[in-house]
């Protein structure tokens, strides 16, 4: 039996005030932890960001409630934990700009639909261009995202400045600001309260959010997942979603396949927090950083990718560096900033930066990666598209150019080659 | 007039800056003369090659890695690759004309023989699969020496230049801040005084000479031309 | 009066050098050797800051990096400059001649601080409230409510001016690195250093010593001072050893690579720092073994007002008497859980300040680890102090300093109060809850932590051998002196023993040992120490009369305000996991990384959650160790050397006659040479006029070159590349097209054979470095049988390359000894040649369609081809001309540029080049990928040419085309549009006579003479045709001429 | 930053010297060869065992002798068990700490379905 749908308390400012006189002893448990029932008719293997979306969406959307979400440590203490929470859907290519832009406009009510503050802040996101190279791709991206219906302009070095008084267009004088893209919807989002929000409201229409449970194994016969082996035991399901980012290609060897992913160490750092001094999301390809405040006051800052696969969770200390160096470039007063936390993620890197939304060669078993370091921004368009795919069983509009047979056939989703920025 | 041979650091008119004085000095930091240099490509495990490429040079092939040979004449074979090595040797006075060459003919200097000896081993290995190739004009070198120059070295580069690590008879390719460079130091001392000699591509040079210049700055340092 | 609390005289402090400085507008008195921290003190200044969420008054409470509270902003260079720093500790912050400092957060003044209303409505804002509450549209969070939240969030201002400081940074390298110069890290540091190791002493204060600095015991005879001193004077004249103080160990990363920063300049008064000596030095060191003798830090206990202003660490108000020679002030109450910590209630009796203790142990010893009360209590019984043993603190009294405490007798077993309460006075209270071993780098390198139950802290477990270190003293539990110095000195000969240079040893390390003989280092002791035994009673949370949710709060973290009832509200709403409690409460998210909270909180979390504290685990222990300036992390970087700018032999020349320059990946090409009053367009118009009529010279020496040698050579350009090349006659040059094993096009170039077994590949300028790795990548692991060598010339020769109908003239002038005619000299072969005295290889190649000899001369001699060229070419009126002109003439012809009209999607066929696959060849790099499904699709983006039906204009680069039933008659069309392609190259053209353009369009190349729209920003609707992309001379005759 | 020992150089180098080059042990298999389906191309063109655990994987020694090599690295704990010259023998073999060796391969043909195999 799955547990009764239970409707929450809702969030409000009255909600806290009446708390408030109780001194807070009554609030709720934001989600319930559940042990594992046998069977599942969906299982969704992650408890990120993506992971917890979609099992929303197929809720809500699709009707289907008897869901569990496992996770082997805690939810969103993977990707979704430990990013920059950029937001933006201004990419080149139509397929990428589809399922973005679909993604944006559910940030665009996404704190409403979860009565829960994510602290979507649509402050804009500036992408630099440096030389002549950067600003012909910067314009075809601009001009093409305009006839996608995404707002993106070209802003020339004055209007750069504009925006950011803060930023030396000279740079050092090696990579002056030529002009950027801008896009005005984009902005940034609270990592945590994205996950918690969803594991929330999936919780309260019936879906089991199951932590400190590592998928271990798949039962498969004929080539059709029945169930996955777990650290709390084996569970029966008519689906499963892998939803795993970093970990991607250990569960597909599980299942029996292979993929076109590499995991890397990703980078971020923040400083102290300081009074806002920085009012969008400054991201520059060439010298490689991106920034912005967060509502804490941290400058949150990104650094690269490090060239080795790793699972180790951290980076190295030469990458940090490098960012820094960057951001000092463009904003010579944080030099005095102080660098407070550095930490890494593993991102499932695709050949062609775009991700992976598919089936698999097991049956009933589908796959959700390869966002690298740019899906935190698809969160919850990612987990709506591969809902409606799980529910189908087959692709649809949003997911079809994304599945695996494009590396057989060669319909690659060339994100870098197109000049996009990662993130 | 621009003048006939125009060498990597030309514009940053080190002799004008010149001030000499390089033995006191914390930090001395100068322009290496043009030397010949050739890109030796053979397989050494085949002797008979060794030995002809050696015969015609005149020079022994360094055996083991990242050491180099020299004839005691200011010439050097480097070992830069498993296949690979650098021949550096002084560069013939006339080989490239121009008032340092009409100098050195006044004073009656014998050529070193450099391009002779090229030639020859260039003719020893001409059916062999092996190959000869000149980059003089590609390479450009740095000395830094002076009693601080591991400070400076230590501000650049990831690689351990200790004197336990890297000795007289040691070369090392690496990255120098952001130029790769080619390195060896002839006259090390024991105490690890002495110098070293830093090659990099030609584009590179005045990237790097003056990287080196400014991390030189805060101990006190003098510049010289060739 | 000044200086009121300054005790007559001792501590490390220099009276003879009194100097004033500015807190909050307010001129202050200090001396040389004091931080900003014991300066107040010394004034009696203990409010010093407002905490992030509550503006809560708050005071100094430690005396060193882990301080919470006391942050400020600090002029770093001279006030008038303006450059100062936000969120300075005012612990660890030197005093020096001119210092300004400010608090952080309280507006307008500390005292009085509106922010402070927040205290009241704290009830209101819980942890996590803002999840709960502003549910409203992104545009009103966005509008209305994050700029409030923002400006109400962050600590200090960031000023905004540029950051003139120098900072630079340095790689180390060691066999041992130390870290921590207390008792235990200079015994480790001097039995180290006796093996002649190249050993590295890392210590961030100002002074070695550690905790010897507060409680000056006497070792081997000596006070600890002069014990230090010696070591000190030992160390120092050892050339193995380098001792660096103000220098913080940051971080450990895989395979030792250690990170740290040295403070140079800040303690300095103005103008005593060298003229280019840097403020910080950022070290990378790379250390064969670690020892991390790191100390412990004091946890203070937990009670409802805990945060009041006046209440200290019992560690820290002994460090000021001691150290800097400053009451906390004159009552003090001591709340302690443990013996070692009543030293300072020792120390505090004897400096004349009226003690009382309260003891949360009841004397009895149980409950309690370790046998009865220990010798401090002892002693301070034997002095006549009050000891109320067996009490806990119902709350501090206070307003913006503690006035005094609220106490009772509690039960056995530490939970209720079973007695009556009393209150007693003081200006100050001293607490101690026992201490934790900084285990902070020693879980950076990877490494775990064991809990240990008897003094009840984290202590580091087995280290991790990919990144070894080995933990002693203090920093591992290890809190008796002698018990110490005895581990240091083990743990530098463990070091040594695993890096090889023990006694037994034969596999001695590469170190010259010379230095030192292999005799043991003494190890110190000390008479009349601690004996370490902590005797510890764990009360995670005193307690109280009320629950910890009602009242005044039990504050937990200081900084980010979080307190015992947020921890119990987090898991009250299923926020269980240590992580995600964290991560809701923010506890230990704050600028000192819960340094002085986590182990508390992990206390007060078990009695909470009914685990123990290793089932609950700690956060993520991340580098760095304290916060750590951007700028000396980004060093000399940022600026000039940010990255190289590679110039070719004539750049000079370019410079000095006016060019401006394009960056090509590190190169600096020159992009046109602009006449006074000539714009772009005018400048590269008559620059391409030039080469069409006359004659013009681009450097062309950027270009990748390779020496491919080798008797398989051929066979090899055959495999790289898409069309055949066995067959190429020597003399001859052939145009190449290479492929990425994806098919699409990586880079192209044109290859000349030299010899029999010899060829000159050119590659792209960008592409260079890339394809020469490429081609190392396959000799070197696929086809390993294949004889071939390569070497990079790339920078061996300088480029001229004459372009124009005039070339033949001018160069025949410059070269009579050559045959230069048509059929002499055919296009696309080349000939070895003296130019103007100089030996040169002449190729006759063409990326313009005109008549063409690019010049290759040794590079030194490049400016004195490019002089000659010039002067003879003067009565041809030859013209200089840069990377723009060259892209217009090439796009003349269609010439593609990799890169700008290829994007890492295209194939050769969707270039329309076909014609150069060889595609009965055996194999290529990339050709399998030419046969997958979805290459042979129609409807691929294909290369075309682009008129635009008014020749006038000139499409901008990068416009996308949709079909004309898409697009409005004028205005921009109704997204989302269907995209049929977009422009990647477009110019004016003086040649064709109007505006020409290329692009990649969907189908492309079956779609010649469709009409298609190219809508732009600013609402026109440009109609174009697509067409072949060619423009000029389309029978290609000029190069042939 | 890695250390790591070039087996050309025989000595300890420091990581900025080295780029990445993925997995080891992927030989190229012969483009001409027509039994080489599209699936199999694609696997080796793009596909990586990308393994958590100690994996084979090549590296350039860029800056110094400009030799690739093979190295044993534990991608979790970055511990480089070994490294050798390009055509040695692996000294230690793969193995996972997660995830199981993959029953099909790229390299075992026609026995894979494709991967939207039956939609
Ligand atoms: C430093 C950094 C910065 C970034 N910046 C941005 C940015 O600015 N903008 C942006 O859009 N994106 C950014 N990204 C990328 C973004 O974070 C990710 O693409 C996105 O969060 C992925 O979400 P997810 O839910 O798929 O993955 P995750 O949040 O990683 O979730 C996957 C979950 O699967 C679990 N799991 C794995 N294996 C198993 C198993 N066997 N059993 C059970 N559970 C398992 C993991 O524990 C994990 O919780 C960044 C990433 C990093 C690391
Ligand atoms: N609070 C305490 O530290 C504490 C508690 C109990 C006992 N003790 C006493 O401490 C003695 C043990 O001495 P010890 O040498 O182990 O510790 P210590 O506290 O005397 O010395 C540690 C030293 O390490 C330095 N340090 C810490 N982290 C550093 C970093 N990241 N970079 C650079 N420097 C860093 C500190 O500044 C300090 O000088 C015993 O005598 C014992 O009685 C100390
Ligand atoms: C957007 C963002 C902001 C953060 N701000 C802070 C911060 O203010 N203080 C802090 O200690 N950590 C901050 N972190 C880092 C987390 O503490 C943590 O390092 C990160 O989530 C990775 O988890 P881990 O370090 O536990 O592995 C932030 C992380 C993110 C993603
Ligand atoms: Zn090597």
């Amino acid at each position: 039996m799955v547990d009764q749908p239970v409707k929450k308390q809702r969030f409000n400012a009255l909600a806290l005030v009446r708390n408030a006189f109780s001194w807070h002893q009554n609030w709720e448990q934001q989600w319930r932890s559940p042990e594992p029932l046998d069977a599942y008719e969906v299982i969704i293997v992650g408890g990120g960001g993506h992971g917890l979306a979609t099992a929303y969406y197929l809720a809500k959307e699709h009707g289907i409630t008897n869901i569990a979400v496992l996770e082997k440590g805690w939810i969103g203490g993977g990707n979704t934990g430990r990013n920059t929470t950029i937001v933006r859907s201004n990419y080149l290519w139509d397929q990428s700009a589809a399922i973005y832009e679909h993604s944006m406009k559910l940030w665009e009510g996404l704190t409403e639909d979860l009565n829960y503050n994510v602290m979507f802040s649509q402050r804009g996101v500036m992408n630099l261009a440096h030389n002549i190279t950067d600003v012909r791709d910067t314009q075809r991206r601009v001009h093409a995202n305009r006839l996608n219906g995404i707002d993106s302009i070209y802003l020339d070095a004055a209007g750069v400045k504009k925006k950011v008084p803060g930023i030396d267009l000279r740079g050092g004088g090696r990579y002056p600001v030529l002009g950027a893209s801008f896009q005005p919807r984009g902005g940034t989002a609270r990592h945590d309260a994205v996950a918690w929000g969803y594991a929330r409201k999936c919780d309260e229409m019936g879906v089991h959010i199951i932590q400190n449970c590592r998928v271990t194994g798949f039962d498969i016969e004929g080539g059709v997942v029945k169930g996955v082996q777990t650290t709390k035991g084996p569970i029966k399901a008519k689906k499963v979603g892998l939803v795993p980012a970093g970990h991607s290609s250990v569960l597909a060897s599980m299942a029996g396949f292979h993929l076109p992913v590499e995991s890397h160490p990703l980078q971020a750092l923040v400083s102290e927090p300081i009074k806002p001094t920085i009012h969008t999301v400054v991201m520059s390809n060439a010298v490689h950083a991106y920034i912005s405040q967060s509502d804490k006051g941290e400058l949150v800052i990104g650094a690269g990718v490090d060239q080795y696969i790793s699972y180790g969770q951290r980076g190295s200390q030469q990458l940090a560096e490098e960012t820094l160096v960057a951001i000092c470039e463009l904003f010579p007063q944080y030099k005095r900033m102080k660098m407070l936390r550095q930490w890494g993620g593993i991102v499932d890197v695709c050949p062609d930066a775009s991700p992976i939304l598919t089936s698999t060669p097991v049956g009933n078993m589908y796959l959700n990666c390869g966002w690298g370091t740019g899906g935190f921004k698809a969160t919850p368009g990612s987990g709506h598209a591969f809902a409606a795919h799980i529910a189908r069983g087959e692709p649809t509009e949003l997911t079809a150019p994304f599945s695996l047979s494009r590396f057989e056939t060669g319909f690659l989703i060339d994100e870098h080659g197109a000049a996009a920025v990662a993130h | 007039m621009v003048e006939l041979s125009y060498r990597p650091l030309s514009k940053l008119a080190l002799a004008s800056r010149s001030s000499g004085a390089r033995a006191e000095a914390p930090v001395h930091l100068w322009e290496l003369p043009r030397r010949t240099m050739v890109t030796l490509r053979l397989d050494p495990r085949d002797t008979g090659l060794v030995e002809r490429a050696e015969t015609a040079l005149g020079l022994a092939l360094p055996r083991q890695p990242n050491t180099l040979t020299t004839d005691a004449k200011d010439g050097f074979v480097l070992w830069t690759s498993p296949d690979e090595f650098m021949i550096d040797l002084p560069a013939d006075p006339a080989a490239h004309g121009g008032a340092a060459a009409e100098a050195a003919a006044a004073s009656g200097a014998a050529a070193s023989g450099a391009a002779a000896r090229i030639e020859a081993l260039s003719g020893a290995l001409a059916a062999d699969f092996a190959s000869v190739v000149e980059v003089s004009d590609q390479m450009a070198g740095i000395g830094l020496g002076g009693s601080h120059w591991r400070e400076v070295w230590s501000k650049v580069s990831a690689l351990d230049l200790h004197e336990s690590q890297f000795a007289p008879g040691a070369c090392a390719q690496t990255l120098a801040a952001k130029s790769n460079v080619l390195l060896y130091a002839p006259d090390l001392r024991g105490d690890g005084v002495g110098q070293i000699r830093l090659y990099t591509r030609r584009s590179f040079s005045q990237y790097l000479f003056l990287r080196l210049e400014d991390a030189a700055q805060e101990y006190g340092l003098t510049l010289q031309a060739y | 009066m000044s200086q009121k609390f300054r005790q007559p005289e001792g501590g490390r402090i220099d009276r003879g050098e009194p100097l004033s400085f500015t807190f909050d507008g307010q001129t202050y008195e200090g001396y040389r050797g004091d931080t900003v921290a014991s300066a107040l003190l010394a004034n009696g200044v203990h409010l010093v800051g407002r905490s992030f969420k509550y503006h809560r008054p708050r005071g100094i409470v430690t005396a060193g990096v882990e301080e919470p509270n006391a942050l400020i902003d600090c002029n770093v260079t001279e006030a008038e400059r303006g450059t100062r720093e936000a969120n300075n500790r005012a612990t660890v912050t030197e005093l020096r001649q001119g210092l300004t400092t400010k608090s952080v957060n309280a507006f307008p003044s500390l005292s009085f601080d509106l922010g402070a209303v927040n205290t009241l409505l704290a009830r209101f804002f819980p942890a996590g409230f803002y999840y709960k509450t502003f549910l409203v549209s992104t545009r009103l969070w966005h509008g209305l409510i994050e700029p409030v939240i923002r400006r109400a969030a962050g600590l200090g201002v960031s000023d905004e001016s540029p950051d003139i400081s120098r900072y630079d940074s340095h790689y180390q390298h060691a066999d041992i690195v130390i870290v921590g110069a207390g008792p235990t890290g200079l015994q480790a540091a001097r039995t180290a250093a006796q093996s002649g190791a190249r050993v590295i002493l890392v210590e961030q204060d100002s002074l070695c010593g550690g905790s010897l600095l507060r409680d000056p015991v006497t070792i081997d005879g000596k006070d600890a001072d002069a014990w230090v001193a010696g070591i000190e004077a030992e160390l120092a004249a050892m050339p193995n050893v380098r001792v660096m103080t103000r220098t913080t160990l940051s971080g450990i990363f895989d395979h030792n690579m250690l990170t740290a920063l040295e403070r140079v300049t800040d303690h300095l008064d103005p103008g005593q720092a060298g003229l280019h000596t840097p403020r910080m030095r950022w070290h990378r060191i790379r250390a064969r073994q670690v020892v991390l003798a790191t100390g412990a830090f004091e946890r203070p206990l937990v009670f409802r007002n805990n945060d009041l202003p006046g209440i200290m660490f019992a560690g820290a108000v002994e460090t000021y008497l001691q150290r800097y020679g400053v009451r906390a002030g004159e009552r003090g109450v001591f709340v302690v859980n443990n013996d070692m910590a009543l030293s300072a209630a020792i120390k505090a009796h004897h400096a004349g300040i009226d003690v009382t203790v309260v003891d949360v142990r009841d004397g009895s010893g149980s409950g309690e680890r370790g046998q009865g009360e220990g010798p401090n209590a002892r002693s301070l019984r034997d002095l006549g102090v009050p000891i109320h043993a067996g009490h806990t603190v119902i709350a501090a009294r206070g307003a913006r300093r503690v006035s005094g405490v609220e106490i009772a007798p509690m039960n056995r077993e530490g939970t209720l109060i079973n007695g009556e309460a009393r209150v007693l006075t003081c200006d100050f209270l001293a607490t101690s809850g026992g201490y934790n071993p900084i285990v902070h780098l020693h879980c950076q390198s990877g490494a775990k932590l064991d809990f240990d139950a008897d003094t009840a802290c984290f202590v580091p477990g087995p280290s991790n051998p990919t990144t070894p270190s080995i933990s002693a003293g203090a920093c591992r539990g290890v809190f008796g002196l002698n018990q110490a110095l005895n581990d240091g000195a083990e743990a530098a000969s463990a070091a040594l023993q695993a890096i090889g240079h023990g006694a037994d040893s034969a596999a001695a390390a590469p170190v010259a040992k010379s230095a030192v003989g292999a005799a043991a280092a003494p190890v110190s002791q000390s008479t009349g120490a601690h004996d370490g035994d902590l005797r510890i009673r764990h009360l995670w949370l005193l307690p109280s009369d009320k629950p910890t949710s009602k009242g005044g709060k039990f504050w937990v973290d200081f900084q980010n305000d979080v307190t015992a009832a947020d921890l119990e509200l987090a898991v009250r709403e299923n926020f269980r996991s240590v992580e995600h409690i964290k991560r809701y409460t923010t506890l230990g998210m704050a600028t000192d990384q819960g340094k002085t909270s986590n182990i508390n909180a992990l206390g007060i979390l078990s009695d909470v959650l009914g685990v123990t504290i290793p089932e609950i685990g700690t956060t993520t222990f991340r580098p760095p160790y304290t916060p750590t300036t951007f700028g000396a992390i980004a060093g000399r970087e940022p600026g000039d050397f940010l990255d190289v700018a590679r110039v070719t032999p004539m750049h000079d020349w370019h410079e000095a006659n006016g060019a401006l320059f394009e960056d090509v990946g590190q190169w600096k090409r020159a992009w046109y040479y602009p006449r006074p009053g000539e714009d772009m367009h005018a400048a590269v118009d008559r620059e391409c006029r030039a080469v069409r009529e006359g004659v013009g010279l681009l450097d062309a020496s950027t270009l990748g070159k390779i020496i491919v040698k080798g008797p398989d050579a051929a066979e090899f350009l055959n495999r790289v590349y898409t069309n055949k090349w066995m067959k190429l006659a020597v003399g001859r040059c052939r145009y190449g097209l290479m492929l990425g094993e994806d098919g699409m096009i990586m880079d192209d170039g044109v290859s000349s054979r030299l010899g029999e077994d010899e060829f000159l590949m050119t590659t792209t300028t960008g592409g260079a470095a890339g394809v020469l790795t490429h081609l190392e990548d396959y000799l070197q692991t696929e086809w390993t049988d294949l004889r071939v060598y390569l070497t990079s010339v790339t920078e061996q020769w300088a480029v001229a390359s004459l372009n124009g109908p005039r070339a033949r003239d001018l160069l025949a002038e410059l070269c009579p000894d050559a045959d230069l005619s048509a059929e002499g000299f055919k296009f696309m072969s080349w000939q070895d040649a003296t130019v103007a005295g100089i030996k040169a290889r002449i190729f006759r190649i063409s990326f313009t369609g005109d008549l063409a000899f690019e010049i290759n001369v040794p590079a030194d001699q490049g400016m004195a081809l490019w002089s000659a060229l010039m002067n003879a070419g003067s009565k041809y009126g030859i013209t200089p001309y840069g990377t723009e002109a060259m892209h217009v003439l090439r796009a003349e012809k269609g010439f593609i540029i990799v890169g700008q009209d290829t994007d890492g999607s295209l194939n050769p066929y969707d270039m329309g080049m076909g014609w150069i696959v060889g595609a009965d060849k055996d194999d290529f790099i990339g050709k399998r990928s030419l046969t997958r499904k979805d290459m042979a699709d129609p409807l691929r983006k294909q290369f075309v040419g682009i008129l635009t039906e008014d020749p006038a204009v000139v499409l901008p680069e990068g416009a996308q085309l949709v079909s004309a039933a898409d697009a409005p008659a004028q205005a921009f069309p109704k997204a989302p549009v269907p995209m049929q392609g977009h422009v990647s190259s477009s110019y004016w053209s003086s040649a064709a006579g109007r505006s020409i353009a290329m692009g990649i369009v969907k189908g492309g190349l079956a779609r010649k003479g469709e009409r298609l729209i190219v809508p732009l920003e600013d609402g026109r609707n440009v109609p174009v045709v697509l067409g072949d992309p060619i423009f000029f001379d389309t029978q290609g005759e000029r190069q042939h001429g | 930053m890695l250390l790591i020992r070039c087996p050309y150089c025989e000595q300890d180098r420091p990581e900025v010297e080295f780029s990445y080059a993925h997995q080891a042990h992927k030989p190229r298999p012969e483009a001409a060869d027509g039994e080489l389906d599209d699936h199999n191309w694609a696997r080796w063109v793009y596909f990586q065992k990308n393994i958590k655990g100690v994996a084979h994987e090549r590296w350039n020694h860029a800056a110094g002798c400009r030799k690739f090599f093979n190295a044993v690295r534990d991608t979790v704990s970055s511990e480089i068990v070994a490294t050798y010259r390009s055509g040695e023998a692996p000294p230690v073999e793969e193995s996972r700490v997660e995830g199981e060796e993959v029953s099909f391969d790229y390299e075992r043909s026609g026995t894979n379905q494709p991967a939207e195999g039956g939609q």
